[in-house]
């Protein structure tokens, strides 16, 4: 696999950052894009761009097999076993709330337990606070150890006659640690309990499978899979989306209204109101096509290399932290620099064109357990090479030498 | 010109002067068909005998000319047919409007074929397609005492 | 002003439809693209992508403030008060969402009246029935009169004690009314009622000024503006902003995080959960540009004109029935054919290249009131011509020839 | 380079070893700052006299070199000053911060101008100008009694 070559075709790459090249460590927050993705887009809007569903005329018949293809695409590519289990949404944020409110407003009663995890990113914890209030319902965090992991044991412990649904992320965004979720969704089927999975870290980096999986919802952030931004994915097995309530009501989701009450469309159309983000998710099928094209089997192991070559380097710094130490561990790696803040950390990097991310990552629970308000992290994409690595690693240097460390 | 294979002349005469619309005298079973994207709507009676046989069928509802006369072409064509024959021409229609194959099934007159033939031309105008199938599907779910609408959305 | 050149820069007109120049009369669904809005995209994304206001990385800089400057034109743009007063989301439909269950949650209780028209978008009922259904309240409809219009006398009628908010279009995509809004939210105020607009419709062409108009909420749907799919607006009062409950729950809209609670950012972030529609939210800019560089008065006297030509040549067809007929009229003419069905009008004319909107455009209660079930719809953008509209009558003839009227 | 301008010595210094990091004993006043996007947090304590006179002055919080030099520099600057004073030398710094203009108000000693200029640096640094004025917000906060957190996100 030619990592150059793969490279070459993501334009940022060209930019320089204050003189240096570009070394983005920070594709857990947002992916970089290929130039077949912001191509497809400008084409998109170019020659077929039209509102889709709606109209007869061929513009429009164009631009709605092309997003609808894409819904195929993904279908296919995440193995669910029907289309109408693919909704669209603006990112995973907007997919978990679809989901807390539907169901939480449904199933959710004065005193169930809705049961996630410390590792939380905010967006899978705010949205269950809100039916929290909303319901009198219970949030019961499952522990993360020290390695920066929650095993099945955690999970079982806390799972009650009043749990009511699992929330959990796939691949922590601060530790990196990749949880045991096949284990944990066949262990809450033995219960009867739903699981929802935050996927957003999980699905640029790992091989999805819905129906082995088996869970019931996973959530998915477009633009942290090469894709665009303003797209998300809610994978939710049909029998729920027959049986919750539709989220926006609008154009393009009712069968038949009356003044007196109203008929709504099956999914995917239910949970899809209003015009969509047509060219991002028509762009997004070349994301998946630009995965599918190296392979993400190819894309765990480059990813894998390059991340154990990074611990190895950054642990040669006596002075750097690294938080949580997972067996099983995607391409994340947060830290600390023992006297320099992780504000201070990502300034003085971002002077060699090194782009990582420094605070709280959204998981504020997490931050606190351990002890600290905020961490350096560093997450890699099939861009990424062992030569970004060394210019972090001199980058660290200069931050030392600059806090005379 | 694709626009003269969508609306030929039977067509055109159906649509205009669809056949069998009307509530048909003593039915026994019916259904109703809504296609949500147009607000096509097709209301399908259906007098089945103990043998299952289409002794009469009509239709009411409102729409384009292709979802016209296609209903009124589902009611002649099926009109007289043991309900399993019907069911299987139907099948076939479906597969010729979703993939332009040829009616190859004896159980229509020749004269009947190239009615249904003549609904062909809508393969290569993608929208129109439910058009043409709603009324099919409408009946099967009548004559199957199927209890809820059919919706274009939720079939094809 | 040379609408030809204006043409030039939109390059679907470039193509082909069924070997015919494209007549595009679609406007009211989604507008086509000039070609700067299309660019800015692919530059963002190739020189200046990362995920905003996050990092402190100079890439996630530049992206924060390109961001953020929209926001800036957007608030002038619209003569908002403040820039806070702007939210992002992904269409007219989230905006109307948005309000209708944080404002409906808080003050709409049992009994209490929500006031809309018989004009409104499922848009802007569906999210009103959903809080009639969760409350129990009660949805009264403004009688359009048969020009089309909804005018004051009729909404007076129906205020009551127990109206909580009123929510009605600025311009009917039907029967293109342009309702008198500002007497209307006159007097509300005078009622002390909320009134919330769908500009959905209007935003395109007619100029924009919240503080005189006075509103407590307006809703924009940027893709009938010129700009990208995904990204939608909504105006809100600060006052209402500070007062009503977040929406979405997630990542970016918080303040401080615990288990046990959760405060929340201040508006705009408080509304903006999760990574945003970065570069959708970028290329808007471009299209607001586009607008001012034109001017919207010249884009109204420009639509104006080619709208009654419009009239004029369709007023020749005798078979031809206009529907509504508003004193004062945006550039939407819907009509039918007597003998025709509107499904079958849009598919003939767009063998002649012309792109049109047959069905109920997504007002059944407006169509059920005129006793017809589909229309035929034709609207403009600032690239139509006169010539355009003699495509459209030839067309016209086509489809009587075809249907032998 | 830009990086010197922002780490200048003074700032490491006392971002290492701030001054007044503590409370300060008989505060009468004091307010919370907190910017959320970085985690910054600051806790001005605050002795003022019945003529408005900064008798004492002091921090705790946790946060960048930035926010931890700045806030200890404001101490420094504001102690034994009158409010009124204060409030406009704070005035003048935060424009410096944002606008990069020099500081002319003749209440501060040439030392005390060099050690506020030390800040001036982060005007290159959009992301890092809320870690330079948070304490500064916050210690008019206390002095004034305002009841709600300083937040970066609502100021500026
Ligand atoms: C009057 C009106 N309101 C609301 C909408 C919904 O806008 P969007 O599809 O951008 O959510 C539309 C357009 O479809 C409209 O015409
Ligand atoms: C674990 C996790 N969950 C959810 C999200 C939210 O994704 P989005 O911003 O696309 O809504 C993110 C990314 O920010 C994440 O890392």
């Amino acid at each position: 696999m030619d990592i150059k070559l793969i490279k070459s075709q993501f334009p940022i790459f060209q930019e320089k950052i204050n003189g240096k090249p570009l070394i983005y460590l920070d594709s857990a927050n947002s992916s970089q894009k290929p130039k077949r993705v912001i191509d497809r887009i400008s084409k998109f809007y170019q020659k077929e761009f039209s509102n889709i569903g709606r109209s007869v005329h061929s513009l429009a018949v164009t631009a709605t097999n092309r997003f609808e293809e894409t819904r195929d695409i993904v279908k296919k590519y995440i193995n669910a076993k029907s289309r109408e289990e693919i909704i669209f949404t603006k990112n995973a944020t907007e997919s978990i709330n679809l989901i807390a409110t539907t169901y939480g407003e449904k199933f959710i009663q004065k005193g169930d337990e809705i049961l996630i995890t410390e590792l939380e990113h905010h967006s899978n914890y705010v949205p269950w606070h809100f039916i929290r209030q909303r319901k009198g319902a219970v949030i019961k965090f499952a522990e993360c150890n020290d390695k920066g992991e929650v095993d099945v044991d955690e999970i079982r412990k806390l799972i009650s006659s009043k749990t009511r649904i699992i929330a959990l992320t796939h691949l922590s965004n601060v530790t990196g640690a990749i949880l045991p979720i096949k284990k944990i969704i066949d262990l809450a089927k033995t219960k009867k309990i739903p699981v929802l999975i935050d996927g957003s870290q999980a699905a640029p980096h790992l091989p999805l499978n819905m129906q082995e999986l088996g869970c019931d919802f996973y959530a998915i952030s477009c633009h942290k899979m090469y894709g665009p931004t303003g797209v998300g994915i809610l994978y939710a097995k049909k029998k729920w989306l027959d049986e919750l309530s539709p989220y926006h009501g609008g154009g393009g989701m009712i069968e038949e209204v009356k003044k007196d009450g109203i008929t709504f469309a099956e999914s995917p159309a239910k949970y899809e109101a209003g015009t969509l983000q047509t060219a991002e998710v028509v762009g997004f099928s070349e994301s998946i096509k630009f995965i599918e094209n190296i392979g993400i089997k190819n894309i765990m192991q480059h990813e894998k290399e390059i991340m154990e070559y990074g611990l190895e380097q950054l642990r040669k710094h006596n002075s750097v932290k690294i938080i949580g130490d997972p067996k099983s561990r995607g391409s994340i790696i947060s830290f600390t620099i023992k006297g320099i803040h992780p504000h201070d950390i990502a300034t003085i990097l971002d002077e060699d064109g090194v782009a990582i991310r420094a605070g709280h990552h959204c998981c504020q629970i997490l931050h606190e357990k351990f002890g600290i308000a905020a961490t350096a992290r560093v997450s890699l994409g099939i861009y990424n090479s062992k030569e970004d690595i060394d210019v972090l690693s001199k980058a660290i240097n200069n931050c030392k030498k600059v806090f005379k460390i | 010109m694709d626009l003269k294979e969508l609306y030929q002349e039977i067509i055109l005469d159906h649509g205009k002067n669809p056949r069998n619309k009307k509530k048909c005298d003593g039915f026994n079973k019916e259904a109703e068909g809504y296609n949500p994207l147009c607000g096509d709507k097709v209301h399908v009676f259906l007098k089945l005998d103990d043998n299952k046989k289409v002794i009469d069928v009509s239709f009411e509802g409102e729409g384009c000319a292709i979802s016209m006369a296609s209903a009124s072409i589902m009611t002649e064509i099926v009109k007289g047919k043991d309900f399993d024959i019907a069911k299987k021409i139907i099948s076939e229609f479906l597969t010729m409007i979703r993939e332009g194959s040829k009616i190859t099934i004896n159980n229509v007159s020749k004269n009947e074929n190239v009615t249904m033939m003549s609904l062909s031309g809508v393969k290569k105008f993608p929208m129109r397609v439910k058009c043409a199938t709603l009324a099919w599907h409408t009946f099967i779910s009548a004559a199957e005492e199927k209890k809820e609408t059919v919706n274009t959305e939720k079939i094809d």
